[in-house]
């Protein structure tokens, strides 16, 4: 079988295999937990293969394209379904130290799958109806996962999470209808055809501006960011932790999908307008965060602050600004989930992430402390971490495409991060805590943060094979020919 | 015909944010729903109009004749409808359940309850 | 309950309505119709025998419980998809054993949507019933 | 053995993170075993006293081992003579340290981690010196400040380390982003970022575009880090540190990483007015600001503290000199002040462990108690003070006699600020040097000061005594640093007596005035502390204004309320769609106005619906107003040809209508209106953002759709998908993925009302 | 062609009943009266349809008209249910 | 059971719009599953299938009557003023099957002036509202006599098994 | 003659369609306006698709036609009744010139839940 299929089949028949499994715990978090580790394995076995033999291409229903829909993997495509794949496996691996038991018979561990199946369809697919389809699978999901909770402030904010993501998708089926409508056709790489050396008229202007508003939202870019704060800080620590790993970057990689296939001969202005965003949801996000009192508050601003970063290559264009967001997306992914699962102690000790509350780690659980010093540190860029190695390649990206203000931004911003985790260490690890421990610590916990950080140091290590990979990533996406040519011309025909 | 759908679309997004910035859950979850009755009109008339020629083939016929009416866009509305239908559901009866934990219906009493 | 008038219309229109659906599932691939509107009118069927006789009486009457229902309507959809590969083919290619009789995988995927669709809206109804 | 040396070197510099598990473990036992660590510091110096000797001879080595070539980052290592002075002042110093911290921490569960952490430190700080690689010495630097972090903040339970750790952080980080912005400018610039190919090169930065930038940042970097004025402020705060911190970075090295940056980068980017300029400028304010402050405090930390920020200005102020006799006299004077200052803190620290205080007027004579201690202070302040035979003497001579021959129009006044604060710095040195163990009375300790306490402050003391001695034993080595700065420099001579020039002069009235200064002491820190300036205050109002524009932001952004979300979203949106309509002009009015009743009929019923809906007052109504624009939407379908979406339009419309009757069975959707003035402004933008919508759809999506998919499905649902009705082939064939998509959608939403149902159930129980 | 007049004038007539009929859903006054208009609204799209399937002899028309009729009779159904409802509180 | 049976194939061949064998089997065995599984589920007792069947019989019988009434309501639509003299009634029952008492009320809708509204619990009374009342007797009368007696004639012994109440 | 027949009949049902709708938004309260809708529309959608059936003339559309006629006639009473039961409940006031009202006689004057 096309090992692309795989990474979409395996979360869904783990899913309804959950479903069809008896409700008790340990059934549901072993068929999880293999379910992640059969998705890591595939991710990796299609990565393999891409970085073997190039773009690979699934037409699905052996309908070739643009007729079908066609499952397509490229390097980015690729690394990120991996990143994915690690991501379950933390996850789920973190169910093993306890879920709310109400919880975990309503569907956790199967939406968990279902979440991820939407992710990786919207990294694999290469239809944008299909991405449609694929962002309302991970949304659909993610609503429920974040309505499983009984207090009044997180049903809050799991609504105000679906309203405005579900305006979001309104706004993408809204451009999505008019591309049709002026096009014929939703295959990507079709399109891309389509609009190659099309001036762009108001008809391509309002769809970019569409998808930029659909995708921004979704990605919390400046100034359409609103919701993930409002939201991401409510939800159990294992959930926070996907969404802030893997949601906001699908929205980033439908960015980068439309602006390289649809809009590559997009008017100056629009890549001002995409700068733009990038320096105002960095410098917001990050400035946004010091105000915060809350553990995974800080952590939603840091997010996305971060985000800027991750969308600076779109703005310039170029391979290395491409290679350095991509670079930044995988230890981003890495980090941030971490973290997530980092706050998952703190509601396990001490119930609550509120900043005043916590302290007293870095004394009494050195471990856990050395453990999430880690990511602690590589979301503040402190070397050689992968946040470092990031920073790098955004700054001499930026730089060299002498876009002075973005460089001194991720530099202004280096240092609001540095201060945010200083106090975000400061207050959780250093300061005496106010009470004591709540509940002891199921050491299971640290299993996943410690194979993140591992994970985090392995970029660090691997930073010249993953940076020469970003780059060839980032090419790819720039020189969209093969991908095209992949498309429409590879894979099973019919 | 596509100046008036034109015009019930826009007044469908129209209608549905006006309701999506009113007090109630319950008008906000209308709202929803209109918009995403207006979005289906949207992609239905974007894709082109024609009057009563169902895309389906003739049943001594081997090809579909011309003119006829666009298939793509009927199965885009049709998952989009479907999709719109389980989405709308859950919104609802998520709306319905922070009614029940807060005790009110109007927003801005949920929102400054905390 | 409710009057004997809605019952006893319920009690006619039911096998009408599950007729109805399934003709619409099974033609669905040559005329209008299809594993959705086939499953939405199942679906309404028993959701007016949920308030003709209540919800009770409507899960009796399905049978199986519609979260069941669901997750086989899935199974069965992804299990066509995946006798493509099976068969030598791409995934969700279709197999037609016998094409003129209108049966292949097709027929079954469309199967399997029509119950996830009957199982998703009773899923949805009864719990409304019940928890409220 | 040359080569052997050569190779060996990136491991060299990285070993000590290679030994972290071992220290760890080590370093928690007792203090006879712990003290064994300080071995491998030693190694290390004598290993870069042996590459010294080779580098004398064969010129400067290079070693890499790779890393992100492609990023421009290697772990490259590159030694000449002024890396190697660093080298060997940070291993040697270092070794001394380690000694030291094994006792102090003796009996300590966190010595391990202690121990490690200041491995880690000596790890960041050799690879800071010995880096090739510009972007591996932005990291190494960055680590050190990190490392520092964690250090100062070692006594975590304190709320002012944890401030002053976080402080440090901060600033220094903030030197080091600068510091990456110019390393990667310059490697732009120059076309390499590795420091020996450039030195080889003889590449100068000057006419490059970026040059100011670049200087301006490189400087930034270097001022932040070795706490020069208005920057300073952070070092005091950090004697909160354990002493060992103190003594190793705040005084010996980490604040020197600053100097040996501008020294590093003077070839490249130094020797221009601008950097000449600044770099003196600063240095000197610095030097007389901390003078000032050092006599003026109590606490034997900050004392020490401040004569180092001074001592810190001084040798910058050196460097911005740039003449061969200021660098050498920079460099003789930070290799003097490395040993002093270090014995000093050691002094000081040792005293607050054994007497338990470090106010200077509350010791005093305690040299009969600890008369080893009393040694160590006593040489450490008389070479810090510039008496003759010592080396802190030569560094002073050094200075006033480059000070003489150079600084233009400046140079007396440089001369000037040079005498009074090595005056003052005399003064201080005695009274953290002298004063606890001059007089009488004062507190006693409880026991002997043990060896290893004492016998490291002795050591770094005593060699300030024989270096200046022998200067003839430093100064091939400082030889070679200043050629490391200058390019080929004549050898340098460094001897005790110059004969009686006016250099001499101004030292014995340096001396002079020590002593007068010192007599006095006390009724010159009452004169001297109310004259205080607040540099803290830019680094707390900084602070205070971003956390201020931070709260504002959220309020402005962030307010909480999910209608303002919405509305901001629509004015985004519309907003972006309408600039575009305006800006680019509307197409052609399409044909459109061919309509039938029908169809008529069913636009009126939608867009009846949909008011009625906006206007109702009773949500029932608003459902049934919903379900009269479904129904006004599936009309529209089957009369344009789509009897399966009409089919589907219809029944969705009716359970979605049986799902809300359900829900409002149970849900009272009353509540309060909003204000007409809201209603207004929100009609007129549902007007505008419905109209831009219908004005997208009719001029941009209106148009004629190519039938670039449809036509292939229309000659194929039959042939090879067996179907005829296209729409159900599409959906269960030709984009069955899609379909498939959907009823994962459909289940976990249905999954979900059933979750969310029961939760609240059981919250309700 | 006078035959194909008189389908004509019956969508004109039907559709103007539809819209006369929204008039009563937005009228009310009560539930109960907006439900039946809603009912007769059903009818008139179902008729609708129905005249379609004579206009262009489509088949699917017709079974658009059963759905209609079918389901609108569950919506009435439900919508009636909330009424009685809505008078116990 | 099997009346119904039989109905529910031709009923799927009509919608098949073929009356060939293979699409009689098929509805055939379609219907026998629905009606098993209803069976099953408790929804469907056999008399009230059959009775069902034999109510949509009669539908066409009322065709005329249909015609009737909707001509008198036309005139009281279009009338200016109102002339009508409506009111609920209380109808006791004859009828007694639910298949029965359906079918008469939908008779009783159709037709001129008079709009079933509900069933007593006991099935003893079935309240109508009627336009036109000259007395509330005459119009009780009327219902009995136009319809309630054709409904009672439809009981005719079936010879089915099992479909005798 | 076929089409005739079909014009005049779809004609008919069309009239009274209108005559139902202008019934439902003129008549007076709810329960003659419900007699009004009832009787009407069931007859005219009859009467189109009796015409319709006429015209398209196959056996296929014409059964299909009789069984929406016979779905109508068995929805359209049960639709009323339940309407009519919960206007009673929600004491929906009827016309002034209501001559007699025995379902509320017999329920005491006061609505009561659950039959
Ligand atoms: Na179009
Ligand atoms: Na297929």
């Amino acid at each position: 079988m096309n090992r692309l299929v795989l990474p979409l089949v395996i979360p869904l028949l783990t899913a309804i295999i959950l479903l069809f499994a008896p409700r008790k715990a340990l059934w549901q978090r072993w068929i999880s937990f293999a379910g992640s580790i059969g998705l890591l394995a595939a991710a990796i076995a299609l990565f393999l293969r891409i970085e073997r033999d190039g773009i690979a291409v699934l037409q699905a229903g052996g309908w070739r394209a643009p007729f079908g829909i066609t499952l397509v993997a490229d390097l980015l495509a690729a690394m990120l379904v991996v990143a994915a794949g690690i991501v379950a496996v933390a996850v789920t691996a973190t169910s093993f130290a306890g879920v709310d038991p109400k919880r975990e018979a309503s569907g956790y561990h199967p939406l968990l799958h279902v979440l991820f199946m939407g992710v990786c369809g919207a990294f694999l697919t290469g239809d944008l109806f299909n991405l449609y389809v694929w962002f309302e699978v991970m949304l659909v999901a993610s609503f429920v996962l974040m309505a499983l909770h009984r207090t009044r402030g997180q049903l809050e904010a799991a609504f105000k999470y679906v309203t405005l993501n579900l305006i979001a998708s309104s706004v993408f089926l809204t451009a999505l209808g008019l591309l049709y409508g002026g096009t014929g056709t939703l295959n990507l790489a079709d399109l891309s055809t389509v609009f190659r050396g099309r001036e762009m008229g108001a008809f391509e202007l309002v769809l970019a501006m569409l998808f930029f508003s659909a995708f921004g939202i979704k990605a919390a870019l400046f100034p359409l960011f609103f919701w993930l704060p409002a939201s991401y800080h409510t939800p159990p620590a294992a959930v926070g932790a996907v969404f802030a790993g893997l949601l906001t970057k699908v929205g980033i990689y439908s960015l980068i999908r439309i602006f390289t296939l649809l809009f590559r001969d997009a008017p100056p202005g629009v890549y001002t307008l995409l700068l733009g965003q990038a320096l105002c949801t960095m410098i917001v996000g990050l400035v946004g965060a010091l105000a915060q009192r809350d553990f995974r508050r800080v952590l939603s601003f840091n997010l996305i602050g971060h985000l800027g970063y991750t969308s600076v290559g779109l703005a310039l264009v170029t391979p290395a600004a491409m290679a350095g967001s991509i670079l930044y997306i995988l230890h981003h992914i890495l980090v941030i989930t971490n973290l997530y699962l980092v706050s998952g102690i703190f509601l396990r000790l001490r119930r609550t992430t509120q900043l005043a509350e916590l302290g007293s780690m870095y004394r009494e659980r050195p471990l856990a402390a050395a453990l999430a010093l880690i990511p602690v540190f590589s979301l503040a860029g402190v070397p050689p971490l992968s946040g470092f190695v990031g920073k790098v390649a955004l700054l001499r990206a930026t730089l060299e495409a002498s876009a002075y203000w973005t460089s001194a931004a991720i530099l202004v911003v280096g240092v609001l991060t540095l201060l945010s985790m200083g106090r975000l260490w400061e207050a959780s690890f250093w300061k005496p805590a106010p009470n004591p421990e709540k509940a002891p610590l199921n050491r299971v916990i640290l299993l996943p943060i410690a194979g993140l950080s591992a994970a985090t140091l392995a970029i660090t290590f691997a930073a010249e094979p993953l940076f020469t990979l970003a780059l060839r990533a980032g090419e790819q996406l720039l020189r969209p020919e093969a991908y095209i040519e992949a498309v429409l011309y590879g894979g099973a025909r019919r | 015909m596509e100046l008036i759908l034109a015009i019930a679309a826009g007044a469908l997004y129209g209608t549905g944010f006006y309701m999506m910035l009113r007090r109630r859950l319950g008008q906000l979850i209308v709202g929803l729903g209109l918009l995403s009755n207006g979005t289906n009109l949207l992609i239905f008339t974007a894709g082109g109009l024609t009057r009563a020629r169902a895309p389906i083939i003739a049943g001594d016929a081997q090809e579909l004749a011309r003119p006829y009416a666009d298939p793509v866009p009927q199965a885009l509305v049709l998952t989009a409808i479907v999709i719109g239908f389980g989405v709308l559901a859950f919104s609802l009866v998520l709306a319905h359940r922070v009614h029940i934990a807060t005790g009110a219906d109007d927003i801005e009493e949920i929102e400054s309850g905390q | 309950m409710t009057s004997l008038i809605l019952r006893t219309g319920a009690r006619v229109l039911m096998p009408l309505l599950l007729l109805f659906g399934v003709f619409l599932l099974l033609r669905g691939h040559n005329e209008p119709g299809g594993g959705f509107v086939g499953g939405l009118v199942v679906a309404a069927a028993y959701a007016l025998h949920s308030f003709a006789f209540g919800v009770a009486a409507a899960r009796r009457a399905l049978l199986v419980s519609p979260r069941r229902l669901t997750a086989s309507g899935l199974l069965l959809a992804l299990g066509s998809g995946l006798l493509g590969p099976a068969g030598g083919k791409e995934f969700l290619a279709s197999l037609w054993p016998a094409p003129e009789m209108g049966i292949g995988t097709p027929l079954l995927f469309d199967l399997g949507v029509f119950l996830v669709v009957i199982g998703v809206v009773l899923t949805m109804t009864f719990t409304l019933f019940e928890e409220l | 053995m040359r080569i052997a040396l050569n190779a060996m070197l990136p491991l060299i510099v990285l070993s000590p993170f290679f030994l972290l598990p071992l220290v760890v473990r080590l370093g928690k036992q007792r203090a006879q075993w712990a003290a064994l660590l300080a071995l491998w510091p030693a190694v290390l110096a004598v290993y870069f006293g042996a590459l010294m000797r080779q580098v004398g001879q064969a010129g400067p080595v290079q070693a890499s081992l790779g890393w992100a070539a492609s990023l421009g980052l290697e772990l490259s290592f590159y030694a000449d003579g002024l890396s190697l002075l660093f080298a060997l002042l940070i291993s040697g110093v270092g070794s001394l340290i380690v000694l030291f911290s094994s006792r102090y921490f003796d009996q300590d569960p966190r010595a391990g981690r202690f121990q490690a952490i200041l491995f880690a430190f000596m790890g960041s700080m050799l690879g800071l010196v010995l880096a090739d690689n510009l972007l591996a010495l932005v990291a190494f630097w960055e680590l050190t400040g990190f490392t520092s972090y964690l250090l100062i903040g070692f006594e975590h339970e304190r709320a002012e380390a944890r401030s002053a750790a976080l402080q440090a952080l901060i600033v220094t980080g903030a030197g080091g982003m600068a510091l990456l912005a110019a390393g990667v400018l310059i490697g732009q610039a120059a076309g390499s970022f590795n420091l020996s190919a450039l030195l080889a090169r003889g590449v100068r930065l000057e006419d490059a575009a970026s040059y100011p930038f670049v200087a301006v940042l490189v400087l930034l970097a270097a001022f932040t880090k070795s706490a020069q004025t208005p920057f300073h402020f952070w070092l005091p705060n950090a004697m909160t540190a354990p002493t060992p911190v103190s003594a190793y970075l705040h005084s010996a090295t980490m604040v020197k990483a600053g100097l040996y940056l501008v020294a590093r980068m003077t070839p490249l980017v130094g020797e221009t007015p601008l950097w000449n300029g600044l770099v003196t400028a600063v240095g000197a304010i610095t030097m007389a600001i901390g003078a000032w402050r050092s006599v003026a405090e109590t606490d034997l930390k900050r004392v020490l503290a401040y004569s180092t920020v001074s001592a810190l200005g001084l040798i910058m102020m050196l460097l911005g000199v740039g003449t061969e006799a200021a660098v050498a006299g920079a460099l003789v004077y930070l290799s003097a002040h490395a040993g002093y200052k270090g014995g000093l803190f050691l002094v000081a620290g040792t005293l607050e462990h054994e007497v338990g205080t470090r106010n200077v007027t509350e010791l005093s004579g305690l040299r009969r108690s600890m008369p080893v201690l009393a040694v160590a202070g006593l040489l450490a302040a008389c070479s810090m003070a510039g008496i003759p035979l010592f080396l802190g003497f030569t560094g002073k001579e050094l200075l006033y006699d480059s000070l003489l021959g150079a600084g233009g129009g400046w140079g007396p006044l440089l001369l000037l600020a040079a005498v009074g604060a090595s005056a003052l710095m005399g003064a201080a040195a005695f009274i953290a040097g002298w004063s606890p163990f001059a007089g009488s009375g004062g507190p006693a300790p409880e026991h002997k000061v043990p060896a290893a306490l004492a016998a490291p402050p002795l050591i770094m003391a005593a060699a300030g005594l024989a270096a200046g001695i022998w200067p003839g034993a430093i100064d091939g080595v400082i030889g070679l640093a200043v050629s490391g700065v200058l390019g080929d420099a004549p050898p340098v001579r460094l001897s005790l007596w110059h004969g009686l020039t006016p250099v001499l002069g101004l030292s014995l009235l340096t001396l002079a005035l020590v002593a007068v200064l010192f007599r006095w002491r006390i009724g010159v820190r009452r004169r001297i502390e109310p004259l205080r300036m607040d540099f803290e205050r830019g680094y707390t109002l900084a602070l205070r204004g971003l956390d201020a524009l931070s709260a504002w932001s959220l309020r402005a952004l962030q307010g909480g309320s999910l209608r303002a979300y919405v509305l901001v979203l629509i004015m985004i949106v519309g907003g972006l769609v309408l600039t575009v309509l305006i800006s680019q002009g509307l197409p052609g009015f399409p044909d459109v106005m061919d309509v039938q009743p029908q169809e008529a009929a069913a636009a009126l019923l939608i867009v009846g619906g949909a008011i009625s809906a906006a206007r109702s007052k009773s949500i029932i109504t608003a459902v049934l107003s919903l379900g009269l624009t479904g129904y006004g939407v599936g009309l529209t379908f089957l009369l344009f040809g789509a009897p399966d979406l009409a089919m589907t339009q219809f029944s969705v419309e009716t359970l979605t209508a049986v799902i809300f009757v359900l829900v409002f069975y149970h849900h009272r959707s009353v509540g309060p209106m909003s204000t007409w003035p809201i209603r207004l402004r929100d009609s007129l933008m549902a007007v505008l953002f419905g109209g831009s919508i219908a004005a997208v759809l009719l001029f941009v999506g209106a148009a004629d759709t190519p039938l670039r998919l449809s036509g292939y499905f229309a000659e194929n649902a039959l042939p090879l998908a067996h179907g005829r009705n296209i729409v159900n082939v599409i959906l269960v064939d030709f984009r069955a993925l899609d379909t498939m998509g959907e009823i994962t959608v459909l289940s976990t939403a249905a999954l979900g009302v059933f979750a969310v149902l029961r939760l609240g159930r059981d919250m309700k129980s | 062609m006078r035959p194909e007049m008189l389908v004509y004038a019956a969508l004109v007539l039907v559709s103007a009943a539809l819209l006369i009929a929204f008039v009563r859903v937005v009228r009310g006054p009560t539930l109960p009266d907006r439900v039946v208009a809603v009912d007769l609204i059903g009818v008139c799209a179902a008729g609708l349809s129905v005249l379609g399937a004579a206009v262009s002899g489509q088949r699917g028309f017709l079974d658009a008209a059963v759905v209609i009729a079918l389901l609108g009779f569950l919506g009435t159904v439900a919508y009636a249910r909330y009424a009685e409802k809505e008078s116990l509180k | 059971m099997i009346l119904a049976n039989l109905l529910l194939a031709l009923a799927w061949a009509a919608l098949n719009g073929r009356f060939t064998l293979e699409s009689l089997v098929v509805g055939g065995v379609l219907g026998r599953v629905i009606l098993l599984i209803l069976a099953r589920g408790g929804v469907l007792p056999e008399r009230q299938v059959a009775r069902g069947e034999r109510a949509v019989v009669l539908m066409g019988y009322l065709l005329w009557q249909i015609v009737l009434a909707n001509l008198r309501v036309a005139l009281d639509v279009v009338s200016v003023r109102f002339r009508m003299r409506p009111g609920v009634i209380r109808l006791p029952l004859d009828v007694t099957t639910d298949g029965e008492i359906l079918l008469l009320s939908a008779m009783i809708n159709l037709t001129p002036g008079s709009v079933a509204l509900d069933v007593s619990p006991d099935r003893r009374i079935m309240y109508v509202h009627v336009m036109h009342i000259e007395t509330p007797e005459d119009a009780k009368r009327r219902i009995k006599e136009g319809f309630e007696r054709r409904v009672l004639g439809l009981r005719v012994p079936q010879k089915e098994g099992g479909d005798e109440a | 003659m076929t089409q005739w027949l079909t014009g005049i009949l779809v004609l008919i049902g069309a009239l009274l369609m209108l005559l139902a709708a202008v019934g439902v938004l003129r008549l007076p309260d709810l329960f003659t306006r419900m007699q009004a809708s009832t009787k009407a529309s069931t007859l005219g959608l009859a009467c189109l698709l009796a015409g319709t059936a006429l015209q398209l003339a196959e056996v296929s559309s014409s059964i299909r036609a009789v069984s929406i006629g016979a779905f109508l006639m068995l929805t359209s009473p049960v639709s009323t009744h339940v309407i009519a039961r919960a206007a009673y409940l929600m004491r929906v006031p009827l016309w002034e010139g209501t001559v007699v009202d025995e379902w509320r006689e017999d329920a005491g004057g006061e609505p009561e839940a659950g039959t």
